[in-house]
């Protein structure tokens, strides 16, 4: 199949995919939640209860209230998010950012020790260094986020000092403008090292913990298909070429590797978002992830249902993109099959 | 005449007597060392220890986000009150230490005797402190104080507070400088539960005008996102998620704050107890389940105040639906209709664990329905203790001993309802193995909205009173028949003499001479005591783990959130 | 010639008679026996599972329900080696040891519970879209493509903060979530093997289209799903933890999530041991069940994507 | 073991590029050592074509790998013998070989891709998938002859292009090369690269060497990407070329091109060329020699005429029926009975003794020595053997009727 045929079939099922995630996620506020749960005191008169349930529409039969919220959806207005005090849409667009940021440098961190341990491993296969990353990259993926976070606290924040949690130092994000809600972005845009420094020092301990979650993902992928490539004919040819290891490995065999390897990294964005539910409580971090949390527990259905879309669909299209990348970079893939 | 004076007075003893009751605490004894609770009179002379962290800037980190800073959306002892009470100002305040009252933005605190109260109690006039400007310039006068008051009853929003003041407010108007409120029934409580509570602050008519006005039924995002008030600190920022920033407001009328102020979100309980520690936050949001996990730690104190005026309180649900219960609850409709039954949890709870194990061994038994501090309370009125032997007897009487019982118990995951909870579980198994109760712990959201239903689907639940500085309010949600609770809870099929109970709340509710209201107030909690209708499995002390370097620290029984005074506070 | 090629690749064990599959499934054994980190795993998980199955005879079991913890409101806090608490307990007197051990046992009902629900409807509804095909199969893909949408922890996440927090409804939430993948291998797998030629051949001989998917399709699409599920052990248990972690969890339950969460106030203060213990178990869990679902993959098929 | 076989230095130094001597490879496998390469003999002279022909698995490709040192160590190892190899300097200076089992790694190194070359069975796996032809063919060049490259105006050229000619570059180095001034400087490099590239992709007959420079791998037809490894191959003008089944993947019809095509280039080049095949009818017409090998063992070498006019070893005889040619009537197809057997831990025999119509009970007990039947003309076989040197009675011989047909 072709490229140009594939990618339309994809963006053509696309909407399909999206009108099914939204259904689930009315269904679920409706039919399991109260959407209104955040507005009940636990004394409120059945009459009051009744006044919100009349502000918010819920006594029209559900279809009406589905095609009422998605079209809120389309035109941008996806009601109130009560947790934040804001509109939805502007809730969302405050921390987007945050949390783009984020998983951006938590993949920076995934990618580069995914494919360094990879590499690493794939290099000296079956051997002990091999077992040894495997172990290590794993053991990233194994880790209950929330305790490792804590004992990180506690080392670099409370005993060292390091570090203090929150995106920013308030008084130094006083300091510049913030046109991006990117906050390293915003800090170059100033100009401003101490703000981009900054900005670091707060990423640094919530990124690694995130990334060090999805190495795994990529390493694993990076080993299998460097060993892979090594057992490839062109390996020896270039040996037979007379390039030293080095170059073989690092300009043949990895470079090839590194192109199934780009098929994961989909999959390893999945694992980064729903990491930032949990890493953003604990680390403050003022993105989506805690929004839904909060959502989760005060009970704001709005909340929960603009998240889980709005993740939903970001998955998607990381995915797309993921699988038209993979499809340029490896000439040798035939689409679809 | 001076029956108010005394019923004024009455209160604020409870309030200046807050280092004996912590001090000699013995009613309560404590696991924790003693040396690790500390009264306001410790920490003011304490020097700051080590290296202040940002100085000049006191940093709170709270639980949680406001869901409004719009007093009249705020629903009571919600996040969105600790905010308001330190921009907002109302007619009268609560002082630093305790339920007495002091002048705010009405230059006289009404009383029967400096005639600002009628002889008929009903009406109240406040006059109105000159010379007062909002935070966006505009000049406070009696029109405004009207405006703020007619607001929050126009709008009425549901989720806020504004029941408190339709209950009792007959009309508001406005004479010369004066602000004058007419109350459909005398209330000894208005001034205390009413012109205090956070719906009744007053705010800029100007802002409110500039910003979409004033609309039934209807949100005003602007005033749920900003703040105008005439308090010792402007609003400056709201960073949704992150933190929420006030600056020491220079125009201020009275005494001008020390600190400018951020409230931190910070959601997770740890991390807010490891910021304490590592001196990026002066004082954190403090649940009584950790505290003592906090003694002893560098540069943190321990404040512990009065008692707050809300007791925990697990709710017995008489009027039932069978169908509704969770399918493995065995108990019958009528479960606690027989007082054996009420009488048997309230003998076999084990109070001792948990004041040890939720209230980190800093509370007290309280008797039904009198919190330690309430005008009324008397350490000789009967508790409830632990008696093993008069559980069985009631049980035995009910007749549930033989085959036992399972219930589900509905409480609020983590924190102090969820302990109450296992302590009742592990109360009633230890009292008999064939009592089984479940705790269901759940989220907020949907604690909430099961109490939002009616009528309620379990047989228990555990929560709070909601603070109140006067026991007519506290009796007249919790206590009469065909209040909120009983009304809803079908306490009239509980109550031997339900009509008795009735006629004795009402009296106390518009009896202004406080030795009859204390001497009504004690015959209710004998009765109750006979007759209980909640188990109060204890009561919650004013808490808080602050830096040692916060110099006068000190805080509010009243309510647990608002109970801050960040201007009172020095680094 | 064979030494030239690399050795430690096997194709997926192809149909035939029982003897042949044996030996495949003992040759992969062997393969999988030779890598060390996976027997490292294997170890780790026969430990673990000791632990679950001797809880009871280690400690007396919580009347009326031993999965809920037992708590000694006498004794909190009480640090490890204190005379009946050899782990120490938890701010409510729950004792940790108790904790630990019987964690693990709910831990062991939870992912296989929820692995064994996910893996059938998961074959089934896999087998339908793949051997049936035709628009069955375009609309079971498309309510699959539907379920993979939405991350795994924030649906199951979103579904928990439905239902309520009970240990069945935490099962229903995981299962809900956890299906979709083995759905998706299955049909690959039978997709693949319906073009290889001896499913073919079966058919000329006349074997019923249902005794082809007996004995051609299934035991040749079992394999990948093995590695699934295997990996699914541990990530089952993850989750849950971190649902507990948010809230979601049932209240005094004997389980590592909740013990870590509730322990964790005290871990600054010097009461490490409340969440230590139970965290540790958690990882060594999932480490465990990882390593092995790796080193199997390895074997059976290094190019899965494993989604 | 002595390998009498093993020509002395002294007599053919002059001729010789390469001289195999009792070179043994074995495998580490489950099952135990196998002998893939079990003691194996031979000359390549200078500009000869030498044909090494055998049954697939008989070790033709390990020996060839062994050359380049390519066998993978685990699971294989040298386990004896040498391989000598005189460079064109060394033997214009006299100087003696270098065994290329035991130089060290740097040394091979530059012997690899400039002396002796190799053209792979499948051009379409040796070349990388993901690098233009350009790039693949320009590696051999900056690795061997990036003085060249550089030109003669050597001190002018900055150090960081100089590396760049040696691609021996770190990544941010690449990237300051991308900028001015350097920028001029590397892209000169990449001229003079192109054109050698250019040059030798010319040598091979493709039409339009600057497009095909462009291209990859996957773009371009099975022949054409032979070509490319040959003009990879030769780039350097190697002493040594070793097709190993250069023709084996492509299609009858370009086979005989692409043969025609080695053929030319060595004339030219005066190359000399092991020529590894399964392919009697190809060898005939390539090799100017040829060594029959099986299980791992050489039974029989000479020129190709006389081999081929007068096969000795009963293996040889049993390819060459095997074979369909002019000379037969169809339909006189012989199949050898049986399959080249496994060589774990053999114990000394005639390999072929399994399938051997004439073999007796000796066969399994001695391992025959590749003996001198007359002068170009060796065998491995006890019929030719003899007894005396064994110590057994002549009876104890095989019998082979010593003219076939």
């Amino acid at each position: 199949m072709q490229i140009r045929e594939y990618i339309l079939r994809r963006l053509m099922i696309l909407p399909l995919i999206v009108v099914g995630t939204s259904i689930i996620v009315f269904t679920l506020s409706r039919v399991g939640g109260n959407p209104i749960a955040i507005y009940l005191e636990h004394e409120m008169t059945p009459a009051e209860v009744a006044e919100i349930e009349e502000r918010y529409g819920l006594n029209d039969p559900l279809p009406v209230q589905y095609l009422a919220w998605a079209g809120g959806v389309l035109t941008g207005d996806m009601g109130w998010s009560a947790v934040s005090a804001q509109p939805v849409t502007e809730a969302l667009l405050d921390r987007v950012g945050a949390t783009l940021e984020l998983a951006t440098f938590a993949a920076i961190v995934a990618i580069t020790m995914g494919v360094g341990l990879g590499t690493f491993g794939g290099a000296r296969r079956d051997r002990l260094p091999d077992h040894l990353t495997r172990v290590f990259s794993i053991s990233g993926a194994s880790m209950p986020i929330f305790w490792f976070a804590i004992l990180l606290l506690i080392l670099f924040w409370v005993n060292l000092g390091w570090v203090s949690i929150g995106r920013s130092d308030p008084i130094i994000f006083a300091t510049i403008a913030h046109p991006t809600g990117l906050y390293t972005i915003d800090a170059l845009l100033a100009g401003s090292p101490s703000a981009f420094l900054d900005a670091l020092r707060y990423m640094a301990l919530p990124a690694i913990t995130l990334g060090f979650g999805a190495t795994a993902i990529i390493a694993r992928m990076m080993r299998s298909s460097l060993v892979e490539e090594l057992n490839e004919d062109y390996v020896d040819a270039a040996r037979a070429k007379g390039l030293p290891e080095r170059l073989v490995l690092r300009r043949h065999a990895r470079r090839n590797a590194l192109i199934p390897t780009v098929t994961v990294i989909g999959l390893g964005f999945g694992f980064l978002l729903q990491g930032t539910v949990v890493v953003e409580i604990i680390f403050r971090w003022p993105g989506l992830g805690r929004w839904m949390a909060d959502a989760v527990l005060r009970g704001d259905q709005a909340t929960i249902m603009a998240y889980v879309l709005f993740t939903s669909i970001l998955f998607l299209a990381v995915n797309l993109i993921v699988d038209v990348m993979y499809a340029y970079l490896d000439r040798r893939v035939v689409l679809g099959a | 005449m001076v029956l108010v004076v005394l019923a004024v007075l009455a209160a604020a003893c409870t309030g200046d007597t807050t280092t004996e009751t912590t001090g000699a605490d013995d009613t309560t004894p404590a696991t924790t060392a003693p040396g690790a609770t500390t009264t306001p009179e410790d920490t003011t002379p304490e020097e700051p220890s080590g290296e202040v962290s940002n100085p000049g800037l006191y940093v709170h980190a709270a639980d949680d986000e406001p869901l409004s800073l719009d007093p009249a959306q705020a629903a009571a002892g919600e996040a969105g009150e600790t905010v308001i009470a330190q921009v907002y100002e109302r007619l009268v305040e609560i002082g630093p230490g305790g339920p007495d009252l002091i002048p705010g933005l009405s230059s006289e605190v009404p009383t029967v005797e400096n005639g600002l109260i009628s002889e008929d109690g009903l009406t109240y006039t406040f006059p109105i402190r000159e010379g007062v400007v909002f935070h966006d310039g505009s000049e406070l006068t009696a029109d405004v104080v009207k405006f703020s008051w007619d607001r929050a009853l126009t709008m009425a929003l549901p989720e806020g507070n504004s029941s408190v003041l339709s209950d009792l407010v007959a009309s508001t108007e406005v004479d010369g400088n004066n602000f004058v409120v007419t109350l459909n029934e005398r209330n000894a409580a208005f001034l205390n539960s009413v012109v205090t509570a956070a719906v009744a602050s007053i705010v800029s008519q100007e802002a409110v005008e500039a910003n979409g006005g004033v609309e039934a039924g209807a949100v005003n995002d602007f005033m749920t996102g900003n703040m105008v008030g005439t308090g010792p600190y402007t609003f400056s920022a709201w960073n949704r998620a992150e933190n929420i920033q006030l600056e020491v407001f220079d125009g201020y009328w009275g005494e001008p704050a020390a600190l400018d102020v951020r409230i931190d979100q910070v959601a997770d309980t740890d991390v807010r107890a490891l910021g304490l520690q590592a001196g990026d936050y002066d004082s954190i949001e403090t649940d009584p389940t950790f505290i003592d996990l906090l003694e002893g730690a560098e540069g943190v104190t321990i404040f512990s105040g009065d008692f707050l005026l809300e007791p925990v309180h697990m709710g017995m649900n008489m009027n039932i639906q069978a169908d509704l219960l969770p399918p493995e609850d065995t108990i019958p409709p009528d479960f606690f209709h027989d007082v054996n039954v009420r009488r048997g949890f309230n003998l076999a709870f084990d109070y001792q664990a948990f004041i040890d194990g939720g209230l980190g061994g800093l509370g007290g038994v309280v008797p039904h329905y009198l919190p330690q501090g309430m005008l009324g309370y008397d350490e000789s009125l009967p508790v409830f203790e632990r008696d093993l032997e008069a559980a069985e007897a009631a049980f035995t009487e009910a007749g549930y001993w033989d085959e036992g019982f399972t219930m589900t118990v509905l409480v609020e995951e983590g924190g102090i309802f969820e302990v109450a909870g296992l302590v009742l579980a592990d109360s009633m198994a230890e009292l008999n193995p064939a009592f089984n109760v479940q705790v269901l712990a759940v989220v907020e959201g949907q604690f909430d909205s099961a109490h939002a239903e009616d009528p309620f689907p379990y047989a228990a639940w555990v929560k709070n009173a909601d603070p109140f500085a006067d026991p007519a309010a506290l009796f007249s949600a919790y206590i009469h028949p065909d209040g909120d609770w009983g009304a809803v809870h079908g306490f009239r099929d509980a109550y031997a003499d339900p009509d008795l109970i009735a006629s004795l709340v009402d009296e106390a509710a518009v009896e202004l001479d406080s030795d009859r209201r204390v001497e009504i107030y004690q015959e209710l909690a004998t009765l109750l005591y006979e007759d209980p209708v909640w188990l109060i499995p204890g009561n919650e002390r004013a808490l808080m783990a602050h830096r040692t370097w916060i110099q006068n620290f000190d805080m509010n029984p009243l309510w647990p959130r608002p109970s801050l005074k960040f201007a009172y506070f020095d680094k | 010639m064979v030494e030239l090629s690399a050795p430690s690749r096997l194709p997926l064990p192809t149909h035939g008679p029982l003897a042949v599959r044996a030996r495949r499934f003992a040759e992969v054994a062997r393969q999988v026996l030779r890598n060390p980190t996976t027997v490292a795993g294997l170890v780790i998980i026969v430990a673990l599972l000791a632990m679950a199955f001797l809880a009871p005879l280690l400690t007396t079991p919580n009347a009326p329900d031993p999965y809920q913890m037992p708590r000694d409101w006498t004794m909190r806090d009480v640090p490890p080696g204190t005379p009946g608490h050899p782990l120490g307990t938890t701010s409510t007197g729950g004792d940790v040891f108790y904790g630990v051990l019987w964690g693990a046992r709910t831990s062991l009902q939870l992912s296989v519970i929820v692995v064994s629900i996910t893996v059938t409807v998961g074959i089934i509804v896999g087998s339908l879209a793949g051997f049936i095909g035709g628009k069955l199969d375009e609309i079971l893909m498309r309510l699959v493509d539907v379920f993979l949408a939405i991350p795994e922890l924030i649906f199951a996440l979103a579904i928990a903060a439905v239902l309520g927090p009970s240990f069945s409804n935490i099962i229903f939430a995981l299962a809900v979530v956890f299906w979709v993948k083995y759905a998706r291998i299955i049909r690959g797998q039978i997709i693949h093997i319906k073009q290889n030629d001896y499913v073919d051949a079966a058919r000329v001989t006349g074997d019923s289209r249902f005794s082809i998917y007996r004995k051609d399709v299934l035991p040749n699409s079992i394999t990948p799903v093995m590695v699934q599920a295997t990996m699914d052990m541990g990530g089952i248990v993850l989750t849950a933890a971190t649902l507990s972690f948010i809230g979601l969890a049932e209240a005094g339950l004997a389980e590592w999530g909740v013990l870590v969460s509730d322990g964790q106030a005290g871990i600054s203060a010097g009461r490490w041991w409340a969440s230590t213990f139970p965290g540790l178990m958690v990882f060594l869990w999932a480490l465990a069940f990882n390593l092995v679902g790796d080193g199997l993959r390895d074997v059976l098929d290094p190019r899965t994507e494993g989604r | 073991m002595t390998a009498p076989a093993a020509s002395p230095p002294s007599r053919a130094t002059a001729t010789l590029v390469v001289s195999v001597q009792d070179l043994r490879v074995h495998f580490n496998v489950k099952a135990g050592v196998v002998h893939a390469v079990d003691g194996v003999s031979f000359d390549v002279r200078d500009g000869e074509t030498l044909g090494l022909v055998g049954e697939t698995g008989c070790g033709k490709t390990v020996t060839a790998r062994s050359f380049l040192r390519l066998v993978r160590t685990p699971p294989g190892i040298y386990a004896g013998g040498r391989i000598d190899f005189w460079s064109r300097d060394a033997r214009r200076t006299g100087a003696g070989p270098v065994d290329l089992l035991s130089i060290p790694d740097r040394e091979m190194l530059d012997i690899r891709g400039d002396r002796i070359a190799m053209i792979f069975q499948d051009p379409g796996k040796a070349l990388n998938p993901a690098m233009s032809i350009g790039d693949q063919v320009a590696e051999v060049f900056f690795q061997h002859r990036s003085e060249d490259l550089i030109g003669d105006h050597r001190q002018r050229v900055p150090r960081m292009v100089r590396r760049a000619s040696r691609q021996v570059t770190t990544g941010p180095e690449r990237i300051v090369l991308r900028l001015p001034p350097w920028r001029s400087q590397a892209a000169s490099l990449r001229r003079r690269v192109d054109e050698l590239v250019a040059g030798a992709l010319a040598e091979t007959q493709i039409a339009n060497p600057r497009k095909i420079m462009d291209r990859y791998p996957h773009e371009l037809s099975g022949g054409m990407k032979q070509r490319v490894m040959i003009a990879q191959a030769l780039a350097c003008n190697p002493d040594l070329l070793i097709a190993d089944e250069p023709t084996t993947a492509l299609d009858v019809t370009i086979q005989a091109r692409i043969l025609e095509l080695i053929a030319d280039l060595q004339q030219r080049h005066g190359t000399s060329v092991l020529y590894i095949s399964h392919d009697l009818s190809l060898v005939r017409r390539m090799c100017d020699r040829v060594a029959v090998m099986y299980a791992g063992r050489i039974v029989e070498t000479g020129d190709t005429d006389t081999v081929f006019s007068r096969p000795l070893h009963p293996y040889t005889r049993g390819l060459m029926a095997a074979v369909p040619s002019a000379s037969q009537k169809r339909g006189e197809l012989v199949a050898i009975e049986g399959n080249v057997p496994e060589l774990v831990d053999p114990p000394p025999s005639c390999h072929f003794h399994t399938r051997c119509g004439s073999a007796v009970a000796l066969c399994g007990q001695v391992d025959p020595e590749l003996l001198e039947f007359d002068d170009s003309h060796r065998v491995a076989c006890l019929a030719y053997a003899s007894a005396g040197e064994l110590g057994v009675p002549d009876t104890a011989l095989p019998l082979v009727e010593r003219t076939p047909r």
